[in-house]
């Protein structure tokens, strides 16, 4: 009968291993390439960032301007560049207005601002239902979020980049931008959290 | 083409594996060997220029079905990565799974894909589009779930892209803009619409100006 | 359902594993299992009435899609019927999991399906007809890639049956004719159509008069 | 990370087995009703009376005309009804059109004629390809047809069953319906194969 998905396949881990060996032995691979791109993943491009673009965002009607223009400028001000993060859109969330990011096709972030997608955003749950039933997906993952809040779904089919702008909580009043910073999460970045004022 | 890959609204799922703010998203890599699938990827793509991010996309599109969907997210950045070094000529099959120590299936042959049609007067925002009604065998970048279906436009990129369509097979691609183009849920997916619109970033080769 | 079993025109499979009149097709089953998933579905949906067809069909739809592509066909059958059986009261998932010395993966829960919409006057041969743009949550037999399309009417049942819509989730299912509409294939898959027609057999209730 | 497809379930002869046992426990299954039923699967269901059928057809004008008029009724004639028998209709093939079965929702097929469904017709190969590209589909399983014959594809998604009826070869001249019978094979009865003269 037909093939099953290749069981007898070798394990992952020793395919990924014997692809870089095999680049290895014909000295394809730069000293360096892979500790230093692993570092750019694993530390400068972090949700953090995003973080505090919108927290200048909250507290600077000029910067809050130029990102909801030009967002991969407003982002550049910040030195969040590079790969995945050429031409970042961003999206404004209003109270009765939640925007919501996904990749249906594959997994399309922006890595400078929000990090490496995380693995529920690349799951097939994910990507198959939130585009048709995000209210339903929302309330599973813990945001019910009243009917009066219309969802908007935006789908990262081609290179643009987007990340959301959440609208500020009312109990913010008189924060500093890194205050503000610390409750806009890598979640509340993609759009499906809002930011909590902690108690 | 019309891939397994290409999920959006597809029913059967489960639950997203997620509760909201419940992860600090650190460390970034969960297995040793997950960070080498972006690295060998951008070796590939970005330094040595063997191949492009669409040809990278394509190729994880021509993975077997079964293959795909059984696959972690990681593992399919390394077959579809381990595929075009091999279709380039750079490694053979045989070295890998000779290193390897057992099978290592790579994605279904690559098949002609197609040029981007002649440029033609951009659209504007506010303007109303169709999605053409085509089927391309290759790669493309428009989910089938819009496929003949009308929009307005909310946004023009200020900076033009290759077309997918040729450059996910290696060819000589023309540049064009892409377009937010933003959808009523209810022309997509009817009553059981749970958003109220949903906003697609297409190529401009994709779209056709609407009858009024 | 726009479920993972609706393959229909899904891109990205390969050959088909068959060369023709190659077979003698005996013996008919291969694994000494194997006739016991029919056995055991005809026997709860003939004998004992536990549940019908529709609903065997459904429960298999309502295999998780990872699930459903991994599982061979027979064993689809195993997992239908025996979800069946579960959620009838009939068996517990834990007697079968204790008698099968591990894991026993059911279907994922059942929806609330919908009645059949009230009667209407029959359509005839040579009818032009729409098929509904109905995004249905549970089990239908209307196959996305003819939803919204318009075909021809080719043949009436002289027969009526069971809506499925309603049936498969067990529910009181008016019965209708079923027809054999006709459409052109080129306005199913666009150029890369190989076929000239592709002929669906579609209830009643899936189908409205084209206008002129 | 998201569930993969179960790969902790016991073997499938074990949970075959195990619902068998748990039904029996219950004293749910009849004396000999499993046994009877693959009697039916295994013996009486059979691409042979199908050939019957065929082959009639090409002898006897009339019965020719019924088996198209009403399929259902030419094949009780011949005693070939029961389940997944009630409605069938034949597929008139002539020199420059091919009719094609398949059931793309799950493998409905007229097991009294046909016999069960075989595997390739389940496989999702078949089930995703023929009604789209058919003739690649064709081709790829030997039968390659000239781009003069028309292909129709006949989607098995409701209760209708059907059987092609093929056109008889020209070279068969004088041959008993026996003899006519033995080149209508169960490919042939599905449609993706033409009846062959041994040479």
């Amino acid at each position: 009968m037909a093939h099953d998905s290749h069981p007898t396949a070798a394990p992952i881990a020793r395919r990924a291993q014997a692809l870089k060996d095999a680049l290895d032995r014909k000295k394809l691979i730069p000293d360096g390439f892979i500790e230093d791109f692993t570092k750019l993943m694993e530390v400068d491009w972090d949700p953090a960032n995003g973080a505090r673009v919108v927290a200048r965002a909250w507290v600077d009607p000029a910067y809050r301007e130029l990102l909801l223009r030009d967002g991969t400028a407003a982002c550049e001000q910040f030195g969040y560049t590079g790969p995945q993060g050429e031409y970042i859109v961003a999206l404004e969330n209003t109270p009765t207005l939640q925007n919501v990011i996904v990749c249906t096709l594959c997994s399309c972030t922006a890595w400078p601002v929000l990090g490496l997608p995380p693995d529920w955003y690349k799951s097939f749950e994910y990507r198959s239902r939130v585009v048709r039933e995000a209210r339903t997906v929302l309330r599973e993952m813990g945001l019910d979020l009243p009917e009066s809040v219309a969802i908007k779904v935006w789908d990262t089919t081609a290179e643009t980049r987007f990340m959301v702008l959440p609208f500020r909580p009312a109990a913010t009043e008189g924060w500093s931008e890194e205050k503000l910073a610390s409750i806009v999460t890598k979640d509340v970045l993609i759009g499906v959290a809002r930011p909590i004022v902690p108690t | 083409m019309d891939g397994i890959h290409d999920l959006g609204g597809t029913n059967g799922f489960g639950t997203v594996p997620h509760r909201i703010n419940s992860l600090t998203y650190k460390p970034v890599f969960h297995e040793p060997w997950e960070h080498l699938a972006y690295g060998l990827l951008f070796l590939g793509a970005d330094r040595l220029r063997t191949f492009n991010v669409d040809e990278l996309r394509h190729a994880i599109e021509r993975m077997e079905p079964r293959q795909y969907l059984a696959a972690p997210y990681y593992d399919r950045i390394v077959v579809g990565t381990a595929s075009l070094y091999v279709e380039k000529g750079v490694l053979t099959q045989a070295e890998l799974e000779e290193l390897a120590g057992g099978a290592f299936p790579l994605a279904r042959p690559q098949t002609e894909g197609r040029a981007a049609g002649s440029p033609r007067p951009h659209f504007e925002v506010g303007d109303e589009v169709v999605v053409t009604r085509e089927f391309v065998r290759g790669h493309t970048r428009m989910p089938k779930y819009v496929r003949g279906k009308r929009g307005t436009i909310v946004h023009r990129t200020s900076v033009e892209w290759p077309f997918p369509d040729a450059a996910g097979h290696g060819r000589e691609a023309r540049r064009q803009p892409t377009y937010h183009v933003s959808f009523d849920a209810r022309d997509l997916w009817g009553e059981t619409a749970e958003v109220s619109a949903v906003v697609v970033d297409l190529w401009e080769g994709y779209l056709e100006k609407a009858d009024e």
